[in-house]
């Protein structure tokens, strides 16, 4: 016959063991501790204090995991952003967003013709769900997930609302918060540019091909 | 009225308030501390000295808890009975506060007369009816709340402390039988030199009893029903905020030290430990030391267990301690005369015949209550 | 619903000791609801005589959202179905919409799968029993214990998919993107260390006096009134019905794993049954856990569906054995970018119906420990 | 002189509360108001130095009776009463002429020795001899009043109880 309250023992060992095993054992019984992930396995200093003291990069991946994703941003490859910006305002992503949380207008010159790129592009982040459908549905690899988490403000109504100017990132940043997606897509882009230029290469020496048969065959005609 | 009187009546009674006071800030803290430990989390760790970094083991944090229950909103439910609300947790904490006077600590600064103004003779009996007054604000509080879950967290509240006042007094009564004395301080007298109580089958089993019915009577986990947050979310003070929430909490935590004091009295000798000869002072610290003993273990418990549900707790009251406790008088009547015989060998059998009368009755006791309680063997699918 | 099983418990009144009922609303912000959810209960003194189930505070229209959003656009919203085991849920529905347009998933992506499918249900069922215990009235240790090993599966999923939470992972024809390298060792050890965590977990449950004396007995569901009620899960196999989706419809490849399925002779059908069911249904997945994650094998993830389709006009259902029980999504395809009807089988609600049958009689500390038990989450309740 | 200033403050607060608890409409408020004048009541015999009678007041009229008032106020229907009600009923006077009467009984052996009272016999109030004197003379006694006492307990648990009939076999429909 068991001991009376022999499972409530139990229990209480169980509490004594975790008791001392939170003082000895820290890494195992603290798990908010574990940050084996990352390269150094230890807590950034930084994060110590937050948000006392704020640290500097707090949004790359010595924080954040690889593919950690908060809000949207607009890429551009370097320079001035606006001359650069991969997006083309084509509004597929404005269309697919579930809490439809994007705005666009697309941007025209003085003669009312399109140039392609956004006038607007506003992201209200309060309303955003992090779901990363935009990107996916993105043909142009324009926009992507950021990893910038402190964006809190006291302004409830524009605070939140990001404007074109703000989502704008440059391609080197991208690089820095997610070094192996961004290479993946580089790649990816890289692949699908050789593609279209070998393509246009190839559409190029067919024209010429036939530009020389037909120019051969002009020669053949003016021989006879 | 004599100056000199007031004085020591003074000089006994502020500092055992402020003492249990400090301690009660003291208690909140290491109680936060160890469940959190318990539950692999760092617990308060950040309010220490203000305006500076310091932590301290976040020490600091029963003094920000206090400034913020007494700068909190003081809410009053519309249709509740004002006048009673406002004395339900002023009477919760004065029962708690006085029965502190009926426990024997020897503070070094009390001279004969202050002592004697509360080492009453009938010591024993004042504490259980005092802490007996601690039922009537419970249910003041859940009456004047006027609402569902105060009312049922008071009803049960007043349910489960008489039903458990029952195996407390009784469980006491051992003591007072085998001592022949109501004094507190006599009955820790009796026990110097490591003669503690709880060292015989018979004072155990009141011990284990005592304790049992104490965490009932505090309201300690796993017998928290009247504040069981799960079901009537606060119970009792439900409809408490502020300073007034405070006292509740305030009040527990004193009648847990006075429970705790009461049983450090009967059964752990008091102030009874190594070095009294050397610096009699050591005493209190014993006491204290006892006292701390017994909130760790609440604690413990507290970090462990679920609570009973009310049939439950009302049938373990009547249906194993009370039958037990009623038993262990006869053991512990019949160990006396054994021990009057005053020969060591019927001493030995007694011991063993009252270890075994106790153990299988609460064997047998336990067995009928279970009925088909037990683990369980389950099946598999392929 | 048929009232099966009748009030077990009568009192009758005698001349001039009448008392009246109490009426108590708990909810919806009642601390053991589990999230906005209201029992109207009927208490003589503390017995339970009747009890209505109030919900519908937390709906959200999915349905109808879903009906006006492309297919793609509604997976991020079905994370937000059961908010614990969104990894299933995405793969509930991701089944229904490739019956629709018919995509061969690859190796790699299905043994994914089923490892977060797996995964889902340690994290849906530690917690569960953490909540229960935390019903039950206990301080929170079981709970945290639960959190400490959660917590670890959630980085995991934070590695795959870059939330821990709304995973919105699975897509249709495979998943979004590959787990990061290191990510299969890092969850085998996890897997590894699960055990280890349980053998402490029923140390510290399952003996327990008190647990055992307030769960057994209570709650009684009989297997008749389970399956008439459509009581899917593991409620179901609590009442005695070896009746596990993995085993029936062997969706994904769940025919390529050994697994049993624990189940009870269906005498009892308590609380007790329910949180030990679940106890060793963990045991269970770390197996299938530990089999898929040593064969997985190399290879794309992602089949060749487009993001954006049309589908054919046809209907489909997917189901799946969630955590809960069976999740299915209902699709009519009317060959635009958009379902024409999108239907959602929630467990938690269905298994809700049975609540009134199982608390009467009971005290009102066992109302709330039965719908503790019972495992819902008012996201797929309301919807 | 400490003593009589004593005996006012509790004999000003056991009328009081007596005079609450009778006046008082809403019956929670007269119970505590009761319950006041319990306490008052045994800060006197504390003052007597009959220590073991004013722990046994507050135990079993404070503790006990107040619970066992409350719980069967609970139970009945209306609580609060209104409190405009007259300040005497109707046969005050009555009432009145019963207390003198009891009052003169009372003080008749003292007003028959008037000119030289007894003085007051040093006594030592102590639990022991009390406990003797319940245990022998008054033995019997004790045992009746504790075994109508147990009787009038079990009567009020089968009452409060009522009748649980048998569940019933319901047809299945």
């Amino acid at each position: 016959m068991s001991i009376l309250g022999g499972g409530i023992f139990k229990g209480m060992a169980v509490t004594l063991r975790n008791f001392v095993g939170s003082y000895i054992n820290k890494k195992e019984r603290l798990p908010t501790n574990d940050y084996s992930w990352r390269a150094d396995g230890a807590l950034p200093q930084s994060i110590g204090d937050y948000p006392k003291e704020k640290g500097e990069q707090l949004s790359d991946t010595t924080t954040v995991t690889e593919y950690s994703r908060n809000f949207p941003m607009l890429l551009h490859d370097g320079g001035e952003p606006m001359d650069t910006v991969r997006c083309v305002a084509c509004q597929i992503c404005e269309r697919e967003c579930p809490p439809q949380c994007i705005y666009i207008e697309k941007d025209y010159d003085e003669n009312g013709k399109y140039i392609k790129r956004p006038a607007v592009f506003d992201i209200d982040v309060s309303v955003c769900m992090s779901c990363q459908i935009c990107v996916e549905v993105c043909p142009f690899d324009a926009i992507v997930m950021n990893s910038q988490f402190e964006l809190s403000t006291p302004n409830r109504f524009g605070g939140l609302l990001v404007r074109r100017d703000d989502l704008l990132k440059s391609n080197d940043y991208y690089h820095k918060i997610h070094p192996e997606e961004a290479a993946a897509r580089d790649g990816k882009m890289a692949t699908e540019k050789a593609a279209k230029e070998a393509k246009k290469k190839a559409a190029a020496e067919k024209a010429k091909a036939a530009a020389e048969k037909k120019a051969a065959e002009a020669a053949k005609e003016e021989a006879k | 009225m004599s100056l000199e009187l007031l004085i020591d009546i003074l000089i006994a009674t502020v500092p055992l308030m402020l003492i249990f006071a400090t301690l009660f800030a003291f208690t909140t803290w290491l109680e936060r501390k160890a469940l959190a430990r318990i539950q692999n989390r760092i617990g308060p760790n950040k309010v220490g000295i203000p305006c500076t970094r310091i932590g301290l083991f976040g020490l600091g944090q029963p003094a920000a808890d206090g400034i913020k229950m007494i700068f909190k909103e003081n809410i009053v439910p519309r249709g509740a009975d004002r006048l009673f609300h406002l004395l339900a947790p002023i009477l919760a904490l004065i029962p708690s506060m006085l029965v502190l006077c009926f426990l024997p600590l020897d503070f070094p600064w009390l001279n004969e007369d202050s002592v004697k103004a509360f080492l009453l003779d009938g010591a024993v009996i004042f504490f259980f009816a005092i802490t007996g007054l601690n039922t009537l604000a419970v249910f003041m509080a859940g009456w004047a709340s006027r609402n569902k879950y105060s009312l049922l967290g008071g009803m049960r509240a007043v349910a489960q402390m008489v039903s458990y006042e029952i195996p407390l007094v009784l469980s006491a009564v051992i003591v007072v039988m085998m001592v022949g004395s109501l004094n507190a301080g006599e009955i820790a007298g009796v026990q110097t030199g490591g003669n503690w109580f709880v060292f015989s089958p018979w004072g155990f089993a009141a011990f284990v009893i005592f304790f049992i019915a104490a965490l009932a009577e505090t309201n300690r986990s796993p017998f928290d029903l009247p504040e069981a947050e799960s079901e009537i979310i606060a119970g009792y003070f439900t409809e408490y905020s502020g300073f007034k929430f405070a006292l509740f909490f305030l009040a527990e935590y004193i009648a847990m030290f006075a429970i705790s004091g009461l049983a450090v009295t009967l059964f752990l000798g008091g102030g009874d430990g190594p070095g009294l000869a050397v610096a009699p002072w050591l005493s209190a610290v014993w006491f204290l030391a006892k006292i701390f003993g017994f909130i760790a273990v609440m604690i413990w418990l507290r970090g462990t267990l679920p609570r009973l549900r009310v049939d439950q707790l009302m049938g373990f009251a009547w249906k194993f301690m009370l039958p037990i406790s009623i038993l262990n008088i006869f053991v512990a009547g019949f160990a006396w005369h054994a021990e009057q015989l005053g020969n060591r060998y019927i001493t030995v059998i007694t011991w063993v015949i009252s270890l075994a009368v106790l153990y299988g009755a609460a064997c047998g006791l336990n067995q009928l209550n279970r009925g088909k309680v037990r683990p369980r063997e389950y099946k598999y699918a392929e | 619903m048929s009232t099966a099983a009748a009030p077990n418990y009568e009192l009758i009144q005698q001349d001039g000791l009448e008392t009246n009922l109490l009426e108590v609303s708990m909810g919806p912000h009642h601390p053991s609801t589990h999230g906005v959810f209201r029992m109207d209960v009927k208490l003589d003194g503390e017995t339970v005589v009747d009890l209505r189930p109030v919900f519908g505070y937390l709906h959200r229209n999915h349905e109808k959202l879903a009906e006006n959003m492309s297919y793609l656009s509604s997976m991020p919203f079905t994370d937000r179905l059961d908010y614990f085991n969104s990894m299933s849920n995405n793969w509930a529905y991701a089944l229904a919409a490739e019956k629709l347009i018919e995509v061969e998933v690859p190796e790699r992506a299905e043994y994914l799968r089923v490892i977060m499918a797996e995964l889902t249900r340690l994290v849906n069922h530690v917690s569960l029993v953490g909540f229960f215990i935390n019903d039950l009235g206990a301080l929170g240790t079981p709970l945290l214990y639960a959190f400490r090993e959660r917590e670890k599966i959630l980085d995991l999923f934070e590695q795959a998919s870059g939330a821990r939470m709304m995973c919105n992972y699975f897509r249709f024809g495979g998943l979004r993107n590959d787990v990061p390298e290191g990510w299969l060792e890092r969850a085998a050890k996890v897997v590894d260390h699960f055990p280890i965590f349980l053998d402490e977990y029923e140390q510290l449950l399952c003996e327990n006096e008190i647990i055992l004396s307030r769960t057994q007995g209570v709650g009684n569901l009989s297997r008749q009134l389970a399956i008439s009620a459509g009581v899917t899960g593991p409620m179901l196999r609590a009442s005695g019905v070896a009746y596990d989706l993995r085993k029936v419809d062997q969706y994904g490849i769940y025919d390529r794993f050994k697994f049993r399925v624990p189940y009870t002779d269906g005498d009892t059908g308590d609380c007790y049954d329910r949180f030990m069911i679940r106890m060793l249904e963990m045991r269970e997945s770390i197996e299938i856990l530990k089999q898929a994650l040593a064969g997985i094998p190399k290879g794309e993830i992602m089949g060749n569906a487009p993001r954006v389709f049309k589908p054919k006009p046809a209907e489909s259902y997917g189901r799946i054995e969630g955590p809960k029980g069976e999740l299915g999504f209902y699709l009519i395809a009317d060959g635009t970018p958009k379902p024409y009807r999108y239907r959602v089988r929630p467990p938690s609600l269905i298994n809700l119906t049975v609540l009134r049958d199982m608390c009467l009689g009971g005290k009102i500390a066992d109302a709330v420990i039965i719908l503790g038990s019972i495992d819902i989450v008012l996201g797929e309740v309301d919807r | 002189m400490n003593e009589e200033i004593a005996f006012w403050i509790l004999s000003a607060i056991a009328v009081l509360g007596a005079l609450v608890a009778v006046r008082k409409r809403n019956l929670i408020h007269g119970v505590f108001a009761l319950l006041v004048f319990f306490a008052g009541l045994s800060g006197l015999f504390l003052l007597l130095l009959a220590e073991f009678i004013a722990a046994v007041q507050v135990l079993v009229y404070i503790g006990a009776v107040g619970v066992l008032l409350l719980f069967a106020i609970m139970l009945t229907e209306r609580v609060a009463g209104d409190d405009n009600r007259r300040m005497t009923s109707r046969g005050w006077r009555w009432g009145l002429v019963m207390a003198a009467a009891v009052f003169v009984v009372l003080l008749l052996r003292p007003i028959q020795k008037w000119p030289s009272p007894e003085p007051p016999q040093p006594i030592k109030p102590s639990v022991e001899e009390l406990g003797k004197k319940l245990m022998n003379p008054y033995v019997v006694t004790l045992e009746v009043l504790a075994l109508l006492l147990t009787a009038a307990l079990i009567g009020a648990v089968t009452a409060a109880q009522g009748v649980r009939m048998p569940k019933e076999e319901d047809s299945q429909e």
